[in-house]
């Protein structure tokens, strides 16, 4: 307690506010991955205001930039936490999270991300105020790998990943996952550069693989430029893929060559009333449709403003006991978080394009 | 005539040059005896500027021998040795075209000169100790004199690429002699002078050789220069030496005469 | 004339909005969706584009204008008249006094501000670092060096791997960081050697390019794109401290850093091996043939800059407790490329300015959020623009003569 | 063997994309010795040009091969236009500044571009319609070549040999490489360096542009930062192939091109790009200039 | 045909011409001469608008030029033969003289002017084909002085010609001068070193000292004066 600006972070976080950080990358490459959640996290402030706040205190967004760089994000984390934001959602990507969650936790503050998959964020315990809304590289990798080999019943499978922390943890645990069942082999492990022009000698790679399936872990524009290409080269295989490929915008860059496709996502119901809300309110707000990981972005920001006002208060413990303890119904279902900080209760499953729209298989 | 004398600081035996198809030098035999001032004229493209760049190590030569005799009285071979090794051996050149630095003071300029008779390393730089100090002060100094010597003494600070042309060649003058050489190859240093200022670069180069002791290598097109300048000179047309001799010797050879002078030598 | 002037400048403006406002209107005004076969048209943008043009042309005209009529004070070696304000400052009875003034706030900095200010300082500092060892090798040596961001990976790497499997501490990785720094500097230095300019530019950016993707891929080395977590930040005989402290810790290592590397940059740069890249940067055969062993001159100046990365690394390692691939890109060499140029190539000061500048624009920018970095491009140009020297244009040291030794002689 | 001409035809597409960019970007190097970082950018600006007229004329039920050959006009205009005033903005002011300044602006313009673009349309992927249909006739190679494949290939080679025989024969080229070797000589023989400069940029924005289009439909999406890489990938394969040259850049952007197809097929795509860049490093060291590049005449 | 009404002209804030008059009249022969550094090269820079004036003005044809760019001037028909034999040094000589001829459009006319270049300089069509900056200094001054002629310029501005030339071409150089004068009757301003020579062709001549013209008379009366020959004729 000795900063001279501390009157500032005061005023901001005054006690007729409730701050919440949204960090991520909202420049840079990454820019498309991040800005969504802010969207999301406007929109739900905006909502709660419109109704008179959380508990009468009005509810603040404060975005921050970290371009999904550790060191960007460890001064994103220093300056949320200077301006004293009682909560935070974010960061986006696994790496920035890993560099920023010790200062949250430093400082006692609850970060909820939407899209932070590395394994162990949650898992191995270290970071008892992190949630997310998103399920981790594990899990997703192995339900990715098993639906192709108990559903389609595959035998041999080219696991393609982006060479990123996400896309590569997927298809990490994809791999485990395949050869630990030891019922298809794995063909080929390969990744791709993002941003690349042309994909199709990793297409022909795959074609001359002989592998009877692609596993491929990555966002979307990767995905569905190497599916545009497996079909021009008339392969016609079966293409698994993760959450950062369902999306809508898979299936309108991807056109027709979408249709088909498996990614592995949270069940988000056809007639998911406050889905459709989401959406709407975005195109309204925003004048587009959103982009990757809104539902999970726009579940995270449901989730803590729920529990804040379920805890009455931003206190640490209360809020994250509350996050533990109570169901909030989202985009992503009906959830609270386990005691490692994952989302309970949405549940998780396959979808396949058909006719233009993620459907779920089964 | 390929006898080497035994005062001989340079001699070249037979040294051929081509450039793709182009043969620039062919077989040219060549020697500066110590204290003397040579000077090499020829028409223009006749490879006299290719000789300095064979014998300072910029090319070398497809074909023939360089002998240099330094300070220690050792000769060495050095064909085919690298610029900067040539260099550190005695042998300083100036530049046809003025290759200054052009982004350094006069003064630092000559003070690159220094460069190979100094040995301030890293770490004597970053803590610079009272050696490193001295030798610091004494380059500073020995090139501040240098530049006296060639009369830029009041354009220490300036920029070098700021210099009108005639200073920027006795710059380059004052450089190449901060490297302490026993032979001092000068390329054209004349042009761009105006009569009365070439006179005051010849009492100069005069005044140089006795100070420094060394023997100097001249290309010149000013044969008033030349010829009252040198001990002796060499002759060369498309790449041969076609002459050499004394100035009187060679100002009457009518091979001379055809080649390079003309008729009316009025110069 | 001035009003003249102003009415020209009016006139010019009004064209240049004009044309900027149809160059944009594209993009700035039509949305299209091809799949749902939408089009949005968004027309006041073209209203703000106009009056916002308008505007930036006539102080783009006006400062044009000052910035001509200070002569040709872009020519690279023609020193413009020192304004006042320089001059004064140059007088070593101000700057003294000021220098310690400044010394004393920066010593004083992590008690008077918050943690957030000490820490984005932190990486002000560390870039300082980073561009006063870049400029070794661009702004003395001429070299200009695209992937100079590679030798900070190695350090990060060394530090983080090191204390990972070793668990080595801070201390002990420091020197390892500094010698393999340098150890790659002169790995790249070989094979660089004989090229000039801008081949040189993509060798070493190919350089760094695979330096980072040889760290991203090769998983059973360096953990791939998932980095490396819980790096001990430094300790001190065994003392750990808290996030807080850990961060004034740290502040103050990177504070001593960006001393000692002024000090031996500044060294440098006057000493016989700094004038002999200078003259390497002029004319490499002429600086040959003045005596000076090229090869080596280029690999020093590679090594030198380096090194300091490679301390830093570890540094920054250290500060962040996590790495990952995603800090090394191309865009980070750029990013100390621009400080040392647009600092002023060559000048310490320079260099440190363009180091605050870079840095820590961006993050006070962040109160524009989505806006801040195409302000950060556009400050960028700017500055270029209206400097192009960089801020503090270097100044070559006039060495003093010591006239006693001259006239003996 | 069918492998190898898969993995030929895949680098050889590859390699004329890279071609097709790095052409625009050899010419405003070999000119201004300027490696414009911003390049990437129009070409990224290019490709929006065409989606926003393709979406305009895709709304009044325009056949695909017209909005093709309109949407590449009014880019190639649009391109121009940006590459045109950005050199008035960013590098004119900088002509007799160091050599670096120019550099940086050109970088400060990247940033610049990707986030005007970004703030005036989206952050997010936008889908590009596919505007090469495919034809019938290419439908037996199609493992080897699409049809888009084989427009980039054709488009890359035409503007190739047109670019030369105009850079050879014509008046703008004769100043074009006067102009590349000495500014003040060629103000000396009558040659309006800024106008050259200017149409320098414009002729590599616009092919800039038909790149942009003709990439953006063969991938079928683009956003704000497809440029930078692109930009990158085109400024390796212009210097590997001698910067400056024509002939180069495509040779370049070719053999970068099939060493990433080949590296991608015998070895790993995970390392694609590091053999791209040590088959770069390694042949610059025995061809200081690039493949077709002329070593500068320096003469002492 | 060209005049200098009281130019300064300024590198920066340094001053290299400080209030310079200079007439040429048609057909005429003029020479400026003066120690290195007087400011020579930098008044014919300031006529061709490579370093432009920042007071004064220059007229053509009594036409004002001063604020034209470099190339409109050459446009006008004033043509310069740089200091420093300035080249392209990556265009062969060929390609380098027709680059002199860049502005002219009658191709018979470039072609027979270039016949006549290499019957003046026969080394320069020997090399035609080798790259300018690998050419010997002299023959790169020749192809310097070549590639003006090939403009067929109204005015020529030559800068210290006779750098670095043999004897024997130095001679022809000055023939040539007094050819081209007479035979197309091009105006020329000559700038020399070589103060002996030129005063010899030249109609008029100028002395300038430290950017300030000090002298200027009919060339028989400078080489007669004493000052003259004291400094510049080295006698
Ligand atoms: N690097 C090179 N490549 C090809 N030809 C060259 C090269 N260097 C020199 N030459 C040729 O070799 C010949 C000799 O050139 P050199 O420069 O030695 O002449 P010089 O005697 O110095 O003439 P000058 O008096 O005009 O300076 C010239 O005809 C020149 O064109
Ligand atoms: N680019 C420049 N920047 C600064 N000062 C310059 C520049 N060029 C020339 N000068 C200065 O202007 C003055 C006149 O130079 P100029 O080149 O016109 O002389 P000159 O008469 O042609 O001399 P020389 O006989 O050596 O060619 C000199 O004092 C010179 O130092
Ligand atoms: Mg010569
Ligand atoms: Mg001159």
């Amino acid at each position: 307690g000795k900063k001279d600006e501390d009157k500032n972070a005061n005023a901001t976080a005054s006690s007729d506010k409730i701050v919440i950080g949204v960090a991520g990358a909202h420049s840079g490459d990454l820019a498309s991955y991040g800005l969504p959640t802010l969207n999301a996290a406007k929109l739900v402030a905006k909502d709660l205001n419109a109704k008179g706040g959380i508990n009468g205190k009005q509810v603040v967004i404060e975005p921050m930039d970290d371009q999904c760089k550790p060191e960007l994000a460890t001064n994103a984390a220093t300056k949320l936490v200077s301006e004293k934001v009682n909560l935070v959602i974010g960061h986006i990507c696994s790496g920035a999270t890993k560099a920023a969650l010790p200062i949250y936790k430093d400082a006692k503050i609850i970060v909820i991300s939407p899209s932070a998959t590395s394994t162990e964020l949650t898992q191995n315990g270290e970071y008892p105020n992190f949630f997310r809304t998103i399920s981790y590289d594990l899990v997703q990798g192995k339900a990715g790998a098993e639906f192709a080999v108990s559903t389609l019943h595959v035998k041999k499978v080219a696991i393609i990943h982006d060479k990123g922390d996400y896309g590569k943890g997927f298809a990490e645990s994809a791999k485990k996952a395949l050869e630990d069942g030891k019922v298809a082999q794995v063909a080929m492990f390969e990744g791709v550069t993002p941003g690349g022009v042309d994909y199709s000698a990793v297409v022909q790679k795959i074609k001359n693989s002989g592998a009877d399936c692609v596993l491929f872990g990555g966002y979307h524009p990767e995905a569905s430029k190497i599916i545009i290409q497996m079909h021009q080269k008339g392969l016609m295989i079966p293409f698994v893929s993760d959450d950062g490929v369902k999306d809508d915008t898979f299936i309108k860059t991807a056109g027709k060559d979408a249709e088909g496709v498996y990614a592995t996502g949270p069940q988000i119901l056809a007639d998911n009333a406050i889905y459709k809300k989401a959406f709407a309110d975005h195109k309204k707000e925003f004048g587009t449709e959103p982009g990757a990981f809104f539902p999970q972005a726009y579940a995270a920001a449901l989730a803590l403003t729920n529990a804040v006002a379920k805890a009455g208060s931003t206190d640490f413990d209360k809020v994250a006991a509350a996050l533990r303890s109570e169901y909030v119904e989202t985009p992503v279902g009906k959830i609270k978080f386990d005691a490692k900080g994952d989302a309970e209760g949405a549940s998780f499953s396959v979808y396949q394009v058909k006719s233009g729209k993620y459907e779920l298989v089964k | 005539m390929s006898e080497t004398r035994r005062d001989a600081v340079l001699s070249v035996r037979n040294m051929s040059m081509n450039f793709g198809g182009l043969r620039a030098l062919s077989e040219v035999d060549f020697e500066v005896r110590k204290g003397e001032v040579v000077a090499l004229i020829g028409p223009n493209g006749a490879g006299k500027t290719t000789f300095f760049n064979c014998i300072t190590g910029i090319y070398a030569p497809t074909e023939g021998e360089v002998l240099a005799t330094a300070r220690d009285g050792k000769t060495r071979r050095i064909n085919g040795m690298r610029t900067n090794l040539v260099c550190e051996l005695g042998m300083a050149r100036t530049f046809q075209n003025i290759r200054l630095f052009a982004s350094m003071t006069a003064l630092e300029n000559v003070m690159i000169g220094r460069h190979c008779r100094t040995r301030e390393g890293l770490f004597g730089a970053i803590f610079r100790g009272p050696g490193t100090r001295r030798e610091e002060q004494e380059v500073v100094d020995k090139s501040y004199r240098l530049l006296q010597k060639v009369g830029l003494e009041n354009v220490a600070n300036e920029y070098a690429s700021n210099l009108p042309y005639g200073a920027q060649r006795r710059l380059e003058i004052a450089r190449a002699l901060a490297t302490e050489p026993f032979l001092l190859l000068l390329d054209e240093p004349a042009a761009g002078m105006n009569p009365q200022e070439t006179l005051e670069l010849k009492e100069m180069v005069i005044q140089i050789r006795h100070e420094f002791d060394v023997s100097v290598l001249l290309i010149e097109h000013d044969m008033k220069m030349v010829m009252s300048l040198s001990d002796r000179i060499y002759v060369m047309e498309y790449g041969r030496v076609i002459a050499t001799g004394t100035p009187a010797e060679v100002s009457a050879d009518p091979e001379v005469i055809r080649a390079y002078l003309g008729e009316e030598s009025d110069a | 004339m001035a009003a003249e002037s102003f009415v020209k400048n009016l006139k010019k403006s009004a064209v240049a909005a004009l044309w900027l406002s149809f160059l944009t209107m594209p993009i700035m005004v039509i949305r299209v969706d091809t799949v749902e076969k939408t089009i949005a048209w968004r027309w006041m943008h073209l209203v703000w584009m106009l009056v916002g043009s308008f505007v930036f042309a006539l102080a783009w005209h006006f400062l044009m204008d000052r910035r001509d009529r200070g002569g040709a004070a872009t020519d690279a070696n023609v020193e413009p008249t020192p304004s006042r304000f320089a001059v004064w400052l140059a007088n070593p009875r101000v700057n003294r006094p000021l220098m310690a003034l400044g010394l004393l706030f920066a010593t004083a900095f992590p008690f008077l501000f918050s943690v957030y200010q000490t820490n984005i300082l932190i990486s002000a500092l560390i870039y300082v670092v980073l561009g006063l060892g870049l400029n070794i090798t661009v702004g003395l040596a001429g070299l200009l060096d695209l992937g100079y961001v590679a030798f900070y990976a190695v350090g990060a790497y060394a530090y983080a791997l090191l204390n990972h499997h070793f668990h080595l501490g801070f201390w002990a990785v420091l020197p390892v960081g500094g010698i393999l720094g340098a150890f790659f500097g002169i790995l790249l230095g070989f094979p660089v050697l004989r090229l000039r300019g801008d081949y040189l530019a993509i060798v070493t950016l190919g350089f760094g390019e695979i330096v980072r993707l040889v760290l991203q891929n090769w998983d059973a080395f360096s953990f791939g794109p998932s980095g490396v977590s819980n790096i001990d930040r430094p300790g001190f005989f065994g003392i750990t401290y808290s996030v807080d402290q850990a961060t004034t810790y740290i502040y103050y290592l990177a504070l001593l850093g960006v001393l000692l590397a002024i000090f031996v940059s500044g060294r440098l740069k006057d000493s016989r091996v700094g004038r002999a890249w200078l003259a390497l940067r002029e004319d490499e055969i002429a600086c040959q043939a003045m005596g000076i062993d090229n090869t080596k001159a280029k690999l020093l100046a590679f090594a030198m800059g380096a090194t300091f990365a490679g301390f830093m690394g570890v540094v920054f390692a250290a500060k962040t407790t996590y790495i990952n691939p995603a800090s090394f890109t191309f865009m980070e060499s750029a990013m100390i490329l621009a400080i040392v140029v647009l600092g002023g190539m060559g000048s310490i000061p320079g260099v440190i300015l363009g180091a605050f500048l870079l840095m820590l624009l961006p993050e006070y920018m962040r109160a524009f959020s989505q806006y801040r970095m195409l302000l950060f491009g556009a400050t960028m140009i700017l500055v270029m623009v209206f400097r192009p020297q960089g801020l503090i244009r270097a100044r070559r040291k006039i060495y003093k003569v010591n006239i006693n030794t001259v006239d003996k002689a | 063997m069918e492998y190898f001409l898969q993995l030929f035809f895949s680098g050889l597409s590859k390699g004329s994309v890279y071609a097709l960019i790095a052409l625009g970007y050899t010419m405003v190097y070999g000119i201004i010795e300027l490696i414009n970082f911003a390049h990437g950018e129009i070409y990224m600006i290019g490709a929006f040009t065409g989606l926003i007229v393709a979406g305009l004329l895709t709304a009044l039920g325009w056949p695909v091969l017209a909005i093709l050959a309109i949407a590449i006009v009014v880019a190639m205009f649009y391109s121009g236009a940006y590459g045109y005033t950005v050199e008035k903005i960013a590098y004119k002011p900088l002509r007799n500044a160091p050599r670096l300044a120019p550099l940086i602006s050109a970088i400060g313009m990247s940033i610049f571009l990707q986030n005007y673009v970004m703030l005036a349309q989206t952050p997010d992927f936008l889908p590009f319609p596919n505007l090469v249909p495919d034809f019938a006739f290419m439908q037996p190679f199609k493992s080897f070549l699409g049809t888009s494949d084989l427009f980039i290939i054709v488009a890359s080679i035409v503007v190739m040999a047109a670019l030369n025989l105009f850079i050879k024969f014509t008046r703008m080229g004769k100043a074009m490489r006067a102009t590349a070797q000495n500014r003040k000589m060629a103000l000396l023989v009558g040659v309006n360096v800024d106008h050259v400069i200017s149409m320098t940029f414009i002729i590599g924005s616009s092919l800039a542009a038909v790149g942009g289009v003709l990439i953006a439909s063969h991938m079928g999406q683009i956003n704000f930062y497809i440029g930078f890489i692109a930009g990158l990938k085109a400024f390796t394969a212009a210097v590997l192939g001698g910067i400056g040259s024509i002939p180069g850049a495509m040779l370049g952007g070719l053999v970068l091109g099939w060493t990433e197809s080949f590296a991608t097929g015998y070895v790993s795509s995970d390392y694609e790009d590091v053999f791209a860049f040590l088959l770069l490093v390694l042949i610059l060291i025995f061809r200081p200039a690039g493949l077709l590049g002329k070593q500068r005449a320096q003469k002492v | 045909m060209l005049e200098l009404k009281n130019i300064d002209t300024y590198y920066g804030n340094i001053q290299a011409l400080r209030d310079v008059n200079i007439t040429v009249r048609e057909g005429e022969i003029i020479t400026l001469i003066g120690a290195n550094g007087a400011g020579k090269t930098t008044t014919l820079m300031t006529i061709c608008g490579v370093v432009p004036a920042r007071n004064g003005e220059v007229l053509f044809q009594g036409k004002p030029i001063t604020r034209l760019s470099a190339d409109k001037i050459v446009r006008m028909g004033i043509c310069q033969v740089p200091e420093g034999r300035l080249i392209f040094p990556d265009l062969t000589v060929r390609e380098n003289l027709d680059m002199g001829a860049f502005l002219r459009d009658d191709k018979s006319g470039v072609d027979s002017d270039l016949e006549q270049v290499f019957t003046l300089f026969p080394i320069l069509k020997e090399r035609r084909r080798q790259l300018g900056g690998t050419l010997s200094g002299g023959e790169q001054q020749m192809l310097a002085i070549s590639r003006a002629l090939m403009a067929r310029p109204k005015v020529l501005l030559l800068d210290e010609p006779s750098l670095g030339l043999a004897p024997l071409i130095i001679r022809q150089i000055f023939d040539i001068i007094k050819q081209i004068n007479r035979e197309s009757n091009t105006t020329i301003f000559l700038v020399e070193q070589n103060a002996n020579q030129a005063l010899k062709v030249a109609n008029r001549g100028y002395v300038m000292e430290n950017g300030r013209i000090t002298l200027e008379d009919a060339c028989d009366k400078l080489l007669a004066n004493d000052a003259v020959k004291k400094a510049y004729l080295g006698l």
